[in-house]
């Protein structure tokens, strides 16, 4: 110990090469496996195609039509746009239990203003979009400024915007024929074109452009990181400097935004426009279902919104796919719940196995 | 050539009223050698699935729907999709809105059926009707309209003046003490009940939208003590509801008749999976009117109705 | 001369626990203040209330002669005050560069990134593997490991790097050798005295004696959430600044 | 620095008394002040007593009324139990949304067992309880050893559950007459006792035992402890020595069994036995409901019991309230929505003042 | 003498991170082991695999002599390894007593005890406060407060004092002083000394070299995820463990 007070200057001799090792596993598998490794939402989508997959052979030819596969498409537009809004939510380490209130709200509105009001269409569709934005920007304010926990505050939306909605609306259904006549830019995102075969609409469309926006928002801008670290560590996010509050309401009010365009989708996808859509009571569930089948942790801050894409494509393939084969009604609730679990856990061993 | 496919998509499949239209549809089916496929809304009102049902029917080339439509006028583009595709479409129940978007509509009369109540009640209860005090126990907040025609059926019926027919809620007559929602069931009939008696302790004739609504309601009079002297009404006509008549939990229900309705429709696509007859309505209405007997064991007078012992035959199952 | 950040009765109470306890405090341009104290002293309380992380109940704080009053840390960060907390404030599942330029992320040049507002992830990422480099951070494989996946001394050194890089009026580092090795540790003291010498004052926390006796200029004792005394390590032993801090001795002719 | 080799020796004459400081507030205040620092659960239990208040002026002295008091209780008995067990689940940082369908499955299992079997009904409802333990088992099983999210387990769980009470009841009723005829054990949770001029009945009595005896669990034994371990950082937990497979498949089994007693507290309340009642559908969303308005935190650790009951009795007193001051059923869900989320920012808002 | 813990050819990769990279393990009865390296070299790595709080990809562990392969951290306990984590494996919530004694409650006496399985508060807390004053944790004034609210140095001391008060085969002891304060970190080393005096043998790991030379009997010298060599603190100077450790040199004559 004779040296002791200069141990320290031996420092300067260190090695100052970066650490490296020699790869482990080589060749396809080694490629495959690391793939799976740097992006995560492949999982899913290894799910869904094997979930394809089965469905064909087990309900034969009728399965692989082109009508059948882009119907599923379609029957998932709507669910596939409010998960989108859900994910960016969920990455916050918040929920949100408004979103399909939010949208048979503004199909509502845009409705009512141009029916009840005679307001031209398409700026009724931009009210809706903003009244959507607004009830965002509530819930985004009660959120981040009175800091209350994110499944209260769209709880109380949730029931708040459904009973506004039955109120302004006087239960009444506005018909799909008076609509074509009348205002069909409202069935806009309806209209539907061919592509090799198949019969693909706009609102289908519009989920896809959506999806693929958010996905790069969320990897490749500022505002995306911030949106993971606010989920990850709020309090670690506001000591290196995220504008949390700022964060927060960007979020929610972008997600009542695209509610809002979920209830354009609504009414291109069922012509009419009806105050008592089921999207109003079950669109929260079954978004919260995409995204968290999709691999995004309700804790905040972990998982891509292409897996909730993904995870929202899963549900889809399994009714249309169960309700082919004929099962009956409670036959396939009880299939479908066995089949998300089962779509977790196939997920969950997938990914130990390339941890 | 395979057996002709058809499809039956009912409201929900957790009311016993469609359990037995499947069960009608389902016995049939299997009578003509037809291929049933089933479908069901989660809960009343929903849309979405029924329309998911029918785009599924028309992927698996069914020749016909039967369907009972959660919300009539919303389902009309995709019903108009199906019968674009080729396939019959029949109405079961409800009818669509316009009715003649589907080929056929095999329905009872929803309005008539609570119509038949409100005249009972008021025949029933005498002088005392015009100091009456009802509650109204409907099924949802978002009046999906067998509710509201229901409703407003049994308050035309009891000679009060309606507001908006197409919604319940906005009559201002004193006698009505208050509406709820019971999601048609016993729990929530139970818990509509008592808060409408907090609200008012004296109530004495309640509607309910249907039978297990009846029966919670009449559990809430029963724990504060007022069972004897309230009547409720209902609609329906159920087995377990018919002997709720019986044992005098319920004074009389408007009974329908879903078996029939169901086993009328599968003729109906199996006669134009054959030979593409359509069906026809009944003389001088819109659509094939299936019925609906008022169920009481205390008759009024002028207004027509089947005793219990009757009603308990012809009850679904 | 005036102090470039100072503080008159700092008092922070969390219900029955006092973690300030009318504490001063004096920051003197371009020097090197060491803050000292046992465990629990409230050395990390006074510096977060400095740079905003915490509210205290009472008490008064100068930037600059110009009395502030922040109320978060971004408000400290606007007029150029950098902190590595104790607790480091990483979001764990977030990448090393993801980190580093959390809040002022590099945007591609151009159109991509002025419309897009892509980020230039190959930049940020050359660049915080630089930074680590110098700290003789050579371990980290790869500089896209999610932070909760580093070691703790790795994590830490990752935090100093990002202080360090972007600071520009005070830096102020809790602890930020604790985790670390006997050559990244020598770094970051290299790196302290780098960064006096552009004239930047720092707030240094620490245990290891001999470091801050090392690059210390003046030396902040405290004990039992105050200010107990400033001492010159020029003029006192270590064995004096530990028997301060730990009670052993009371300091003596100096004011608190 | 001469001495410096020496400077850890000093350290020897060090001072050795505990820290302390002069106490800051007294009095009164002092002593309220601290007591809701140390029992976070008083917070909602003031808000509670404060809605009564509040009620109680604006609809009159009906209000106050024994019958109006208890009914209350009466109308909170099944969501009070279920929010028992829903806070358990939440401890652990999971989430359960089984809850209601497992009481009305276990309810409808007792009916049938009796009726369609002729099993005594004390078997039958110890069958029904035992089956609600073994549906709690499956779920923490796929839980803790399968590591699949709760959310998705219990989201399938709740379908199967659900659609297999709708598929094994055959969706028929029983109805009450019959019950009290032949099998009136099955209804003996809804007996009724005075008590000063107020009616309470068994079901009540029983959820009032089972939230004092889990809160004495929860705060005074072991097991409790590792709950709310297992809740705060599972990770830590494990290395710390907890069993938390363990732990976990102790607390969904005791869900499971606690929901069952949900279930036959049903039976006590309706008399009748039926497959549909609401409670399958909405019994999770109003269990989370109450767990939360009480505090506890969705992210698991942090909150009691206690205040989840409370939480409970706000959204009860908020819904008769509502009702008897005359609010239309639209006007009253719309209201609840607001309500809530007044409760909440007024809970907020005392935790902050005090903190 | 034959180990008391031995470990042969240990792997653990994280997709491409290499975290032990085929390295061995011997712990003799009786003695202190410290283990030093760089930040990220791998030490503690490796020694959660000996606690089994890893699992590692290949290599096997021998305790006294026969095969073990522990499935979680309990197994280890079970057989007497107790470890503090340099994560520390608090739970930020609960309060010092319960972390204190996670996983080995004291129940009361009795009937309340015996039957409604009470928890013996007072007994616990009584014996926290006893422990924490004994490395000189005087500090904390409220023991009931949240480990969360805790500064780092007292959440460090925690930790340690619960492994100090439990464990009976083998300690493992992760940077236990890297938070603390002078004084605590010298009653940490008179602990540890104290524990070794008892015959339990104990590993070490810590940047800080003088106190690793003072109390240990070996080094054991980790580098690039393995074990580069092992030497005797009377026969190499801190020089040689850092030069070595830090890749300066090459031990020489000693097998690795
Ligand atoms: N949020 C809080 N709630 C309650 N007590 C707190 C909180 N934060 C800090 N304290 C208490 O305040 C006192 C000072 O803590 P602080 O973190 O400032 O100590 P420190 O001097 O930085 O110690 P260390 O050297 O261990 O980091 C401690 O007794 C601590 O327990
Ligand atoms: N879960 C993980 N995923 C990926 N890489 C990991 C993981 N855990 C550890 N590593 C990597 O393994 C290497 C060894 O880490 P380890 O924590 O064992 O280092 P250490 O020697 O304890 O360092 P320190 O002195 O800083 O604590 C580091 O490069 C680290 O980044
Ligand atoms: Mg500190
Ligand atoms: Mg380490």
């Amino acid at each position: 110990m004779s040296d002791s007070d200069n141990y320290e200057a031996v420092v300067q001799s260190a090695s100052s090469e970066v650490a490296s090792f020699e790869e482990h596993k080589k060749g396809l598998i080694g490629h495959f496996h690391h793939a799976l490794h740097a992006t995560p939402s492949l999982v899913p989508l290894i799910v869904l195609v094997a979930s394809i997959i089965v469905f064909g052979i087990a309900v034969g030819s009728n399965f692989f039509s082109a009508y059948a596969l882009t119907l599923i498409l379609q029957q998932v537009q709507i669910v596939g746009v409010l998960a989108a809004a859900q994910s960016l939510v969920v990455l916050t380490a918040g929920i949100d239990l408004s979103v399909g209130a939010i949208a048979v709200f503004t199909s509502v509105i845009m409705g009512q203003f141009t029916f009840r009001y005679g307001i031209p269409a398409p700026i009724s569709v931009v009210c809706g979009l903003a009244i959507g934005t607004g009830i965002g920007a509530i819930s985004g304010w009660l959120v981040s400024r009175v800091k209350l926990p994110p499944f209260i505050v769209t709880l109380g939306m949730w029931q708040i915007v459904l009973a506004a909605n039955y109120l302004y609306s006087a239960n009444e259904t506005i018909r799909s024929q008076d609509i074509a006549t009348e205002a069909s830019f409202l069935q806009f995102l309806g209209r539907t074109f061919e592509l090799g075969g198949a019969k693909l609409n706009l609102g289908v469309v519009l989920m896809l452009i959506l999806v693929v926006v958010l996905a790069y928002c969320l990897r490749s801008t500022a505002w995306g990181r911030h949106v993971y670290a606010v989920g990850d560590d709020p309090e670690a996010a506001k000591l290196a400097g995220v504008k949390v509050n700022q964060t927060l309401m960007s979020v929610y009010m972008l997600v009542g935004f695209i509610c809002a365009l979920a209830g354009w989708v609504m009414i291109g996808r069922f012509g009419s426009i009806s105050p008592s859509a089921t999207t109003g009571t079950f669109g929260n569930i079954q978004s919260i279902t995409a995204v968290v089948i999709g691999g995004i942790s309700l804790f905040g801050g972990r998982g891509s919104i292409l897996g909730a894409f993904f995870g929202a494509l899963i549900v889809g393939v399994f009714e249309l796919g169960l309700r082919m084969a004929g099962a009956d009604a409670q036959w396939t609730y009880l299939l479908i719940g066995a089949l998300i679990i089962g779509a977790v856990t196939v997920d969950q061993w997938i990914r130990k196995v390339t941890a | 050539q395979d057996s002709a496919k058809a499809c039956l998509i009912t409201k929900t499949d957790t009311n016993p009223f469609f359990v037995k239209m499947r069960e009608g549809a389902t016995a049939k089916a299997k009578e003509l050698g037809i291929e049933l496929d089933t479908f069901a809304g989660k809960v009343d009102g929903d849309n979405e699935t029924q329309v998911a049902a029918i785009e599924t029917c028309i992927a698996n080339g069914a020749k016909g729907i039967l369907i009972t439509p959660s919300n009539s006028s919303a389902i009309v583009g995709s019903v108009q999709q199906a019968r674009d595709a080729g396939l019959l479409v029949i109405a079961l129940d409800t009818p669509l809105d316009p009715i003649d978007a589907a080929d056929m509509t095999f329905a009872t009369d929803n309005f008539l059926a609570g119509e038949l109540i409100g005249k009972w009640a008021k025949a029933t209860m005498g002088d005392a009707a015009a100091d009456a005090k009802i509650a109204l126990l409907n099924i949802d907040i978002a009046q999906p309209s067998v509710g509201v025609l229901r409703n407003q059926g049994f308050l035309a019926g009891f000679g009060i003046e309606l507001g908006d027919e197409n919604k319940w809620g906005d009559e201002d007559d004193p006698r009505i003490v208050g509406h709820d929602v019971t999601q048609g069931n016993e729990e929530g009939g139970r818990k509509a009940m008592e808060n409408l008696l907090a609200q008012e302790p004296f109530v004495n004739l309640v509607y309910t939208v249907n039978e297990p609504a009846a029966a919670g309601a009449y559990e809430a009079l029963k724990a504060v003590g007022r069972e004897g002297d309230v009547t409720i009404v209902s609609v329906d006509g159920g087995c377990p509801g018919v002997a709720n008549v019986e044992a005098g939990v319920i004074g009389a229900t408007s009974q329908q008749y879903p078996l029939l309705m169901a086993s009328k429709g599968i003729e109906a696509i199996a006669a134009f999976a054959k030979d593409g007859t359509k069906p026809q309505a009944t003389e001088g209405k819109g659509f094939f009117d299936t019925g609906v007997k008022l169920v009481t064991d205390k008759p009024a007078e002028g207004i027509e109705s089947i005793p219990v012992a009757e009603g308990k035959e012809l009850c679904w199952g | 001369m005036e102090p470039i950040l100072k503080a008159r009765g700092l008092v922070k109470r969390y219900g029955k626990v006092t973690a300030i306890n009318r504490s001063d405090f004096d920051l003197m341009p371009g020097e090197i203040l060491a803050v000292i104290g046992d465990n629990g002293a409230g050395k990390s309380s006074i510096v977060k209330a400095l740079c905003g992380a915490v509210i205290p109940d009472e008490g008064e704080i100068w930037l600059e002669g110009k009395k502030v009053s922040f109320s978060s840390p971004i408000d400290a960060r606007n007029v150029g005050i950098e902190t590595v907390y104790q607790t480091l404030a990483m979001s764990p599942a977030l990448s090393i560069a993801d980190n580093m330029f959390m809040g002022r992320e590099l945007r591609k040049p151009g159109f991509m990134g002025k419309w897009l507002r892509k980020l230039d992830r190959p930049a940020m990422e050359k660049f915080a593997r630089q930074k680590l480099s110098e700290l003789g951070l050579t371990t980290i494989q790869s500089i896209n490991q999610a932070v909760e996946s580093l070691s703790g001394g790795q994590r830490q050194g990752v935090a100093v790097a990002r202080a360090a890089a972007f600071g520009s009026k005070v830096i102020i580092l809790d602890e930020p050798t604790a985790a670390l090795g006997v050559k990244e540790s020598r770094k970051v003291l290299e790196l302290i005295q780098d960064v006096r010498s552009r004239g930047i004052p720092i707030i240094l926390i620490s245990h290891n004696m001999p470091h801050v006796f090392e690059v210390a200029d003046r030396i902040h004792i405290h004990r039992l959430g105050r200010r107990l005394a400033v001492i010159d390590p020029r003029e006192h032993s270590m064995s004096d600044a530990v028997a301060y801090m730990t009670g052993a001795q009371v300091p003596e002719g100096i004011a608190a």
